[in-house]
């Protein structure tokens, strides 16, 4: 139930993109096509999981052992950034032929202030779901199907968006701003629902 | 207090060791720093995107003649027509073969009152469809259809339509002769032309394929073929291209003496001094000429 | 007879306007002149064996055709050619005819000119294509498709189904309509001619039920007459486009010519009314294609007419004939008002291919206010294709063609529904041939490198 | 003689337009308006009038001085988003609320979209749904209903619960004790709420008008009723103690204004029946979640903008069934 | 027929079989100003190897567009991220519900995905049948 | 300087350098602001245990007690008489998260004052539960007889206007201040006097 | 270029939100009020002028291939340095901007600038160059959240101009208003630019 209920929660009614303001970069520079936008959902999922787990870890068994914590931010992004490099090489090593339809298909997983954001948050004071790595690592991966969600409608509207062709105006990113305000305000119906 | 002091140095010393010997594995990933010259050379380009280089971007553009230039120590085959190559040569430290600055002009004087319509048209705003359903609304076959396909393609805003003459009209100091107008066009009507010494240009304001006759009744300004700017010319610069004359701009040396000779006034002169009869304002700014092929591949 | 039948998806129903279904087929009389275009088929214009000066008789050939689309030329009339030149014609551009002055009327050797019906079938297969090749029979419903062409069947292929198509959906037109009931037995000896051709078993011929008298006049020939066993009168739904070849695949046989491919693949040959009757001619009495059928009417024209003319004869003729041009026409239209072409003269001469001249008045040309698409899903629910119209209609106004190619572009038949359904007033179909032209030219040079 | 006309075939077309298809839907609004002004008197009319000025003025003045496009305010487009606008606020909402309101839903939603038939989401609901999370409190405040015979046509506004808010405060038991709340008068619009929104037989008979025309068609409203029916009706089975009968869901709330007239907006649903369909479901199932669970006492406002925004994907993935494949 | 998927590419290196690719990420950041700028794993450029098509010929540094479809690369997606990232969810919550100390259950679960991805080393081959591309 | 070799050595002299560098900097910087950090929370801490618990006898001693989840901040007179408690309260239950409450009990189980240590819920709504007039309403209140439940509940507290859920956490928050207080008054008393 | 261009192109020609979009996520989060936007703009100007500083310092010490990690390394010191310190010293504001001060770490801007700039130029450039883009960065987000603040709340920086109890438009201090308030501050600077 617990699980239901933060999925819920992350997923709809505090949605990273449109609530919680993380991963504003990606979800503008990424969502223009859509059949891009789950692959790139599937990428965040992963990432996101994987950064959330070992930098919970790092936090709870060696910074908070040496009441290290002001170093968190320091710490959790020298081990994010080596984390993705080092899923890169493994993945080229293990097959070639993934690692070449993934470049083909997502040239880019942009980790961004979403991981770190994310992972902070997990082991930051308001964090409100217990404190322990199963709660932790589902509130991740809501997190991140909260924004392979919003990218993948998203980027369903942008399309729509560039075949009617807004006015010169508000053309590009002010449309997908206003856009983007729009389906956080439909989004607000879901408040409540946790 | 000393005792966080020690563990800060400590374990940031070792994430940082382990991060290194990880980022060193993927060093041969890490991409070898991004020449800085690419920016340099994106500045200096137009910007447009046009793709009239056949990248797909600028920057695209950019990243090719850096490596172009350190690889193979020469531009040849890359060009910007949209802007100064000379500069992207320069930042390269290269000298480029600075090709004559081109700019299109529309070879159709076709304006409501030399050819007025006969039929009136209502449909999809695309020259390239009305092409395909009729000769034009004058019934020119190879004239302006007005519709504004080149402009639609100007990345530069450098064209409209004019709403008095119905052609299209080249800004000349927008135009920076990226030719994708001329390539809209379904009938060939825009050429790209020199622009000519002090700006300066002489071209046949005509496309006309047809016989004397037929274009003499569709239009006051056609091109008839009558061959006398042919002749008059000293400098073998004019051409009969089928019913048409056809000016090189390789060879002409503007002497204006054919556009004394056409007795149609199918030859434009832009940009000289006015003489005594002066040249009529609104067609002036549109050059040009070049007859490629006729295009007539989608009239069916 | 049948239920009746009709193809599920899309389709409109635009007012029929059959002026002229009452109206018997006139003879119109020969022209002083005809001028016969060179192209006047789908393909190569053909090209031209007299010169200026020579004497040509009545279904004498004056042109051949060149390459394999494309179809012989002869001449409708006898005289002297006068010129060959260029002439403003249907297609809006000036396009070589040849130009002949006409004396008298007289006939190749070997034409069977009598009225006589020729039931026997005398000719084998192969030379009854041959007969129809040499004739310069092309579709006439329409297409101007060369029927010889249509009528080879592939050696893997089997033709169980000859559909003639005798919808005549467009509204207006009544050449069909008024050819069925005046020639009904030569029509149904040309049916039995494509038959033999292609060596089908069954015959179908389709008909919208607003012609339901027709249609039980032919049932009532082919029940009394053995002769005519293996021919049935399906009547169909009066629905636009149900003469399209597709459609009409469908609602008869139910089945669906995959996309991209050729209607034989699902064993049926489609022929149309005029073209049949022009195959009894060719084959039977050994007739070129000389004249044919052509409705001339609209709202205000006074005497909306059907008219038996040599092809050639300038249009203008027809029209005085019915009455002369109304001063309210705004639209001058070769062939009907869904498909038809408009034109800027109204000297164009008729070619094969000129089932009617339309003069649409002004009320119902008139300009109508395009406004932006509302996105209501009329042209989704019309397109008989199953299209999305909208949407090609923005992806060819922003040149994407590899889009419109990946929505299917190249599967639309023009029919226009779309546009005629649509309440914005958007030229969806104008966009949607320009598509389908660049979309044409992309993959053609994809394939070619 | 003119000159003739060349045009691309074909050469003659079906005679609905856009201003027709517009103004059929403000007729079909009609008798609902009358319903409201006879409940809420002059405060409807009021409203009603100046949201849909001040839609069209905004839409004209964009027009004119930003986009600088064709004028198109009389295609009537502006005026039915004031009007449904209108429709889905209390009757004594402030009238600067309602033109802040109509603003947002012209300017925003529709014309920095490029006008009408660009907007990805509905502009009256973006309007109204701007206005709930701006001016929560006079959103929810919503006027008793008072036939203008007994009360006065400027009688000034009492307000009062509406069964919905009711429900979400209270529970069931309440809404059944309140006598007032019976099925009749719901369905008539004697109770609080949008004005709009109040009277079912009202609104029916201009969506029946507007079915018949071909202007709307069924399938839309037809899954989101059936959805809301059985999705309530589920709950209902389980617990009725807690959860009330699902017919009373059908009429309470905006959800017959939202069926028949705010789903079927073609600008921002999809265009294939199937794909309608699920749209359909989809704002009924939100409708449901959010009435029965969520914060806000009423759903299909928002339960519509989501699924507006899901409409890309569902053309996507609904397209119409191709011809010989 | 599916969506396609193009991306601009170079040849950088060929052999009998194969034709290496460098992507350039021209279609998302090719034309975006401050690529360089942007987040950690832009910084490198992907190669890729892809068969070497029977009836083309490349040379090196020809710019080519590599099209797959788009299909191919949810399904590379999915073996890639998904599952390992949803095996990863599973186990961790599973084990730390049945409250076995997280540490433990967090080693699990990355075990599982190692063992994971040594299945995917496995079937390499199988996996590379299953993607095409096309090369213009 | 030139620029150094990208060799593993150097590589990792330089990350490893910088990396501690910054470690010795920070473990510094860190070490110079705890204290004032330290004091900020103390201080808001104690200012909010003086603004709860003020009455008209002035606070001599206090000593804090954690029991179970709550902090119970003891507050004793001159003559070590127990005045009351701030009670450090929470709710997880806010519109925008976790909210933080003081909450003064004085030693006959009434509620004295609540002061608002955190919260995060929407500014204009249910961030109105700071402003004195709201929270004013439970002063003086009885838990036993004032029913720490907003009223649509069926209790006795005036919601904030359209943030019943805020005004729901905050209730729920007093109320387990309220209980705990209760539960353990008078081990607090006890503790007093012993001492 | 001179050291006045390398200063103000920050401010409005390359402004970094307005017109290069970077670093979205603090501008919707953080400006929520005038003095919101401003600090968070301070505190990243501080960050970039530090690193800069340093990073151009350090620029010929750090070898190629380390450089991103090592900048990302100085970058974080920085940036918890500043959340010590306004934790010890400005602990309200600290608390608004909360999880956004740490992630200013990964604010494109700052990684960008010494990336494009401070690792290529001498240190009074890049001191110049951080302080541009910094105060760039704060203007914007400045403006934004005053626009939020007076639609949002009636008043601006922290003074309430209207009277106590008038209902003001409450979604733009919200997550909708956010977006939409930028959409349309780009909209204008970019019709702006056009006209000029
Ligand atoms: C939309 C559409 C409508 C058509 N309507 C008719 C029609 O009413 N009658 C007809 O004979 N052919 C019609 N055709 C032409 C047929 O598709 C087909 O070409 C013709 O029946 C084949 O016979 P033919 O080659 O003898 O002309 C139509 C075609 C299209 C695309
Ligand atoms: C994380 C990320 C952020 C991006 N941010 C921007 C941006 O702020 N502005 C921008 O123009 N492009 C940005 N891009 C690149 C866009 O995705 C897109 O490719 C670019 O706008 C070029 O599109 P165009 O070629 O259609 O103009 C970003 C890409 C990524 C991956
Ligand atoms: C944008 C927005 C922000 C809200 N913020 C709060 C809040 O901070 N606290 C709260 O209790 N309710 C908040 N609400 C919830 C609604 O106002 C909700 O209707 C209310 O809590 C229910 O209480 P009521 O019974 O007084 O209407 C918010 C709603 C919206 C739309
Ligand atoms: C059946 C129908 C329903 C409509 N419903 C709405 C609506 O709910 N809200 C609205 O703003 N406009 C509505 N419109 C008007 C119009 O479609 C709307 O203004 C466009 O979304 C503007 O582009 C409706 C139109 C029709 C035909
Ligand atoms: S006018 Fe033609 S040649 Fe000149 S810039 Fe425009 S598109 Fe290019
Ligand atoms: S010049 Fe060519 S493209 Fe331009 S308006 Fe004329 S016909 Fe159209
Ligand atoms: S013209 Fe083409 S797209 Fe339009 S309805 Fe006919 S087949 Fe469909
Ligand atoms: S019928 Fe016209 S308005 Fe309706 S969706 Fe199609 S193109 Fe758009
Ligand atoms: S600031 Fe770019 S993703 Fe958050």
């Amino acid at each position: 139930m617990k699980i239901i209920i933060i999925l819920i929660s992350t997923i709809f009614v505090n949605n990273v993109i449109l609530a919680q303001f993380l991963g504003i970069c990606p979800f503008l520079g990424t969502s223009k096509k859509t059949s891009t936008a789950v692959g790139m959902g599937a990428a965040v999922i992963f990432v996101l999981v994987l950064a959330t787990l070992v930098t919970y870890l790092l936090n709870k068994y060696v910074l908070v052992t040496h009441g290290l914590e002001f170093l968190q931010t320091i710490a959790f992004i020298l081990v994010i950034a080596a984390l993705v490099q080092m899923v890169e090489i493994i993945l080229k090593k293990i097959s070639p032929a993934l690692y070449t339809a993934l470049g083909v298909f997502l040239p880019l997983i942009t980790t961004n202030c979403c991981v770190l954001g994310v992972s902070l948050k997990v082991v930051g004071e308001g964090f409100i779901y217990g404190n322990n790595v199963g709660e932790a690592i589902i509130y991740a991966a809501g997190i991140a199907i909260g924004f392979a969600v919003a990218l993948i409608i998203f980027s369903g509207i942008r399309e729509h968006i560039d075949l009617m062709e807004a006015p010169e105006g508000t053309k590009g990113t002010p449309i997908a701003l206003i856009t983007a305000g729009i389906l956080a305000l439909a989004f607000m119906g879901f408040g409540g629902l946790v | 207090m000393s005792n966080v002091l020690l563990w800060s140095l400590v374990i940031l010393g070792i994430l940082g060791g382990v991060a290194a010997v990880i980022l060193f594995f993927v060093a041969k990933k890490f991409k070898v720093e991004e020449n800085p010259l690419i920016d340099e050379v994106e500045s200096v380009l137009a910007g447009a995107n046009c793709g009239g280089c056949g990248f797909a971007g600028c920057r695209n553009f950019a990243e090719a003649c850096v490596k172009a230039a350190t690889e193979k120590q020469s531009l040849a085959g890359l060009n910007c027509p949209s802007s100064d190559m000379s500069k992207v040569a320069g930042l390269l430290g290269l000298t480029a073969t600075v090709a004559e600055p081109m700019i299109a002009v529309v070879r159709c004087n076709g304006t409501c009152e030399n050819a007025p319509s006969k039929v009136h048209y209502e449909g999809a705003d695309i020259c390239g469809f009305a092409n395909t359903l009729y000769a034009g609304e004058n019934g020119c076959p190879n004239g302006c259809l007005g519709l504004g396909d080149c402009v639609k393609k100007c990345q530069f805003n450098a064209l409209h339509i004019n709403k008095e003459t119905g052609l299209p009209e080249v800004d000349e100091d927008k135009c920076v002769g990226c030719g994708a107008c001329a390539k809209a066009c379904p009938r060939g009507v825009i050429e790209i032309r020199a622009k000519g010494k002090n700006n300066r240009r002489v071209y046949v304001a005509c496309n006309n394929t047809e016989k004397g006759a037929v274009a003499m009744k569709n239009c006051k300004v056609s091109c008839i073929a009558c061959q006398k700017c042919f002749k008059t010319c000293p400098f073998e610069a004019i051409e009969m291209r089928g019913n048409l004359a056809y000016i090189d701009f390789t060879k002409c040396k503007q002497c204006r003496k054919c556009v004394e000779a056409c007795p149609r006034g199918s030859i434009h002169e832009v940009n000289f001094p006015p003489r005594k009869p002066k040249v009529e304002a609104p067609a002036e700014e549109k050059p040009a000429e070049v007859i490629k092929e006729q295009p007539n591949e989608s009239k069916e | 007879m049948n239920p009746i039948k009709t193809f599920p998806k899309g389709g409109v129903h635009p007012e029929e306007n059959k002026l002229s279904s009452d109206q018997p087929i006139i003879t119109f009389e020969i022209p002083k002149q005809v001028i016969i275009p060179l192209g006047q088929c789908l393909g190569a214009p053909a090209e031209p064996i007299v010169a200026k000066g020579d004497k040509v008789k009545v279904g004498q050939l004056i042109a051949t055709a060149k390459g394999f689309i494309s179809a012989n030329v002869h001449s409708s009339v006898s005289g002297t050619v006068n010129k060959i030149d260029e002439v403003m014609d249907h297609t809006g551009y000036r396009k070589p005819a040849i130009f002949i002055d006409v004396e008298g009327d007289e006939w190749l050797e070997g034409i069977d000119t009598s009225d006589t019906l020729v039931k026997d079938i005398t000719l084998s297969r192969q030379e009854i294509i041959d007969r129809i090749k040499q004739h310069g029979i092309v579709g006439l419903g329409g297409a101007t498709f060369p029927t010889y062409v249509k009528l080879m069947i592939p050696q893997d292929k089997k033709a169980e189904y000859v559909i003639i198509n005798a919808a005549e959906c467009e509204p207006y037109l009544t050449c069909d309509n008024r050819l069925l009931l005046e020639k009904p037995m030569e029509f149904l000896v040309g049916v039995k001619v494509i038959m033999k051709a292609v060596d089908a078993p069954k015959g179908v011929i389709g008909i919208e039920v607003n012609k339901i008298e027709v249609a039980k006049k032919l049932d009532e020939i082919i029940k009394s007459d053995k002769y005519f066993e293996g021919i049935e009168v399906q009547p169909l739904k009066t629905k636009y486009p149900q003469g399209g070849e597709k459609q009409i695949i469908k609602s008869i046989t139910g089945r669906e010519v995959p996309s991209g491919k050729l209607p034989i693949e699902t064993g049926c040959v489609v022929v149309n009314v005029a073209s049949t009757f022009a195959i009894y001619e060719a084959v039977q009495k050994n007739k070129p294609l000389v004249y044919r059928v052509v409705t001339v009417t609209g709202k205000s024209v006074k005497k909306p007419s059907n008219f038996l003319v040599r092809i050639g004869t300038p249009a203008n003729m027809l029209i005085e004939a019915a009455g002369g041009l109304p001063e309210d026409t705004a639209n001058l239209i070769n062939g009907g008002p869904m498909m038809g072409k408009s034109v800027s003269v109204t000297t164009f001469p008729t070619i094969k291919g000129t089932s009617g001249i339309l003069m649409l008045n002004e009320k119902d040309a008139q300009p109508r206010q395009v406004s932006n698409c509302i996105r209501c899903g009329k042209c989704v629910q019309a397109c008989p294709m199953g299209l999305e119209p909208y949407l090609l209609n923005r992806l060819a106004r922003q040149n994407n063609f590899e889009e419109t190619e990946k929505h299917n572009i190249m599967d639309c038949i023009e029919c226009g529904s779309c546009e005629f359904t649509c309440p914005a007033n958007i030229p969806l179909a104008d966009y949607i041939r320009y598509g389908k032209n660049k979309t044409g030219q992309l993959i053609r040079s994809r394939n070619q490198k | 003689m003119n000159q003739l006309t060349i045009s691309g075939s074909p050469h003659v077309h079906g005679d609905l337009s856009v201003k027709k298809i517009m103004y059929s839907v403000i007729i079909a609004l009609l008798p609902a308006l009358l319903v409201a002004v006879y409940y809420f008197g002059w405060y409807a009319l009021r409203l009603t009038i100046v949201a849909v000025l001040a839609c069209m003025l905004t839409e004209w003045l964009i027009q004119k001085y930003l986009i600088k496009g064709p004028l198109t305010i009389n295609d009537g487009s502006a005026a039915l988003t004031g009007l449904l606008l209108a429709f889905n606020v209390p009757a004594n909402l402030p009238i600067w609320m309602v033109i802040v309101g109509s603003v947002v839903a012209i300017g925003i939603a529709k014309m920095s979209f490029g006008g009408l038939g660009k907007n990805p989401f509905n502009p009256a609901l973006v309007g109204r749904v701007f206005m709930l999370v701006s001016f929560p409190v006079a959103m929810t405040t919503w006027p008793k209903a008072q036939p203008i015979f007994e009360a006065g046509f400027f009688a000034d506004a009492v307000t009062g619960p509406t069964p919905l808010s009711l429900l979400k405060e209270s529970g069931v038991g309440t809404l059944a004790k309140a006598g007032d709340m019976q099925f009749l008068d719901m369905v008539l619009g004697n109770r609080g709420g949008a004005f709009g929104e109040v009277c079912a037989i009202a609104l029916l008979i201009g969506a029946i008008y507007l079915i018949i025309k071909k202007i709307i068609d069924i399938w839309t409203p037809l899954s989101i009723l059936l959805t809301v029916f059985i999705m309530t009706g589920i709950c209902y089975l389980v617990d009725p103690t807690q959860y009330i009968a699902p017919w009373y869901h059908l009429v309470y709330g905006g959800l017959i204004l939202g069926a028949f007239f705010m789903a079927t907006d073609m600008v921002t649903s999809p265009m294939t029946t199937a794909g309608r369909i699920v749209y359909g479901i989809g704002i009924g199932a939100i409708t449901v979640i959010i009435r029965l669970w969520g914060q806000y006492p009423e759903g299909v406002s928002f339960a519509i903008l989501i699924m507006n925004a899901v409409v890309p994907l569902i053309n996507k993935g609904f397209k119409p069934k191709r011809f010989g494949v | 027929m599916g969506e396609h998927i193009s991306h601009p590419g170079v040849v950088v290196g060929i052999n009998d079989k194969d034709i290496e690719i460098e992507i350039l990420s021209s279609s998302m950041c090719g034309s975006c100003g401050i690529k360089s700028a942007c987040g950690m794993s832009e910084m490198q450029e992907k190669r890729v190897t892809v068969p070497k098509p029977a009836d083309k010929e490349f040379i090196v540094g020809q710019p080519v567009k590599i099209i797959m479809n788009a299909s191919q690369g949810n399904k590379a997606a999915l073996f890639a991220y998904f599952i390992p990232a949803f095996l990863l969810v599973a186990i961790i919550v599973i084990l730390s519900n049945l409250s076995i100390k997280e540490w433990i259950a967090a080693l699990v679960g990355i075990g599982v995905i190692a063992v994971y991805y040594l299945v995917l080393y496995f079937f390499r081959d199988k996996l590379r049948d299953n993607f095409t591309y096309e090369i213009r | 300087m030139a620029k150094k070799e990208s060799t593993l050595t150097n590589m990792l002299i330089a990350l490893m350098v910088i990396t501690i560098v910054s470690g010795g900097v920070l473990g510094f910087i860190y070490g110079l602001t705890k204290p004032a950090i330290d004091k900020v929370e103390e201080n808001k801490n104690i200012k909010a245990i003086n603004e709860v618990l003020k009455t008209d006898v002035a606070i001599a001693t206090t000593e804090s007690v954690v029991i179970e989840d709550l902090t119970y901040n003891l507050a004793y007179d001159a003559e070590g008489n127990f005045i009351g408690a701030a009670v450090k309260t929470y709710s997880k239950n806010g519109f925008g998260g976790k909210i933080e409450l003081m909450v003064g009990m004085l030693a006959d189980g009434v509620i004295n004052k609540v002061s608002v240590l955190s919260q995060a819920e929407t500014p204009g709504l249910g961030a109105n539960m700071v402003n004195e007039k709201w929270k004013s309403q439970f002063d003086g209140k009885d838990p036993k007889n004032f029913i720490l439940k907003v009223k649509k509940d069926g209790g006795d507290v005036d919601a904030i206007t359209a943030a019943t859920i805020s005004s729901r956490a905050v209730s729920e928050a007093v109320k387990r201040a309220a209980d705990g207080f209760e539960a353990n008054k008078d081990q607090f008393m006890k503790g007093g006097d012993n001492e | 270029m001179s050291n006045w261009k390398t200063f103000t192109k920050g401010l409005i020609k390359e402004n970094p939100i307005l017109v290069l979009l970077l670093g979205c996520c603090p501008t919707l989060a953080t400006t929520t009020s005038a003095i919101n936007g401003m600090s968070m703009g301070l505190a990243t100007t501080f960050v970039l002028i530090m690193s800069n500083l340093v990073i151009s310092l350090l620029k010929n010490f750090i070898p190629d291939k380390v450089r991103i990690p090592c900048f990302i390394v100085v970058i974080a010191s920085f940036v918890t340095v500043v959340q010590l310190v306004m934790q010890a010293y400005v602990p309200d504001i600290y608390e608004t901007l909360g999880l956004f001060i740490p992630l200013i770490v990964v604010n494109c801007i700052v990684l960008g600038r010494a990336e494009a700039f401070a690792s290529k130029n001498p240190v009074w450039p890049s001191i110049l160059d951080g302080a541009g883009m910094g105060l760039g960065f704060t203007f914007a987000l400045t403006i934004l959240g005053s626009i939020r603040e007076i639609l949002g709340s009636g008043s601006i920086f922290n003074w309430r101009f209207l009277p106590e109890d008038a209902q003001t438009i409450l979604v733009f201090v919200l997550a909708p208003g956010a977006f939409i308030a930028l959409g349309y501050l780009i909209a204008i600077v970019n019709r702006l630019k056009r006209t000029k």
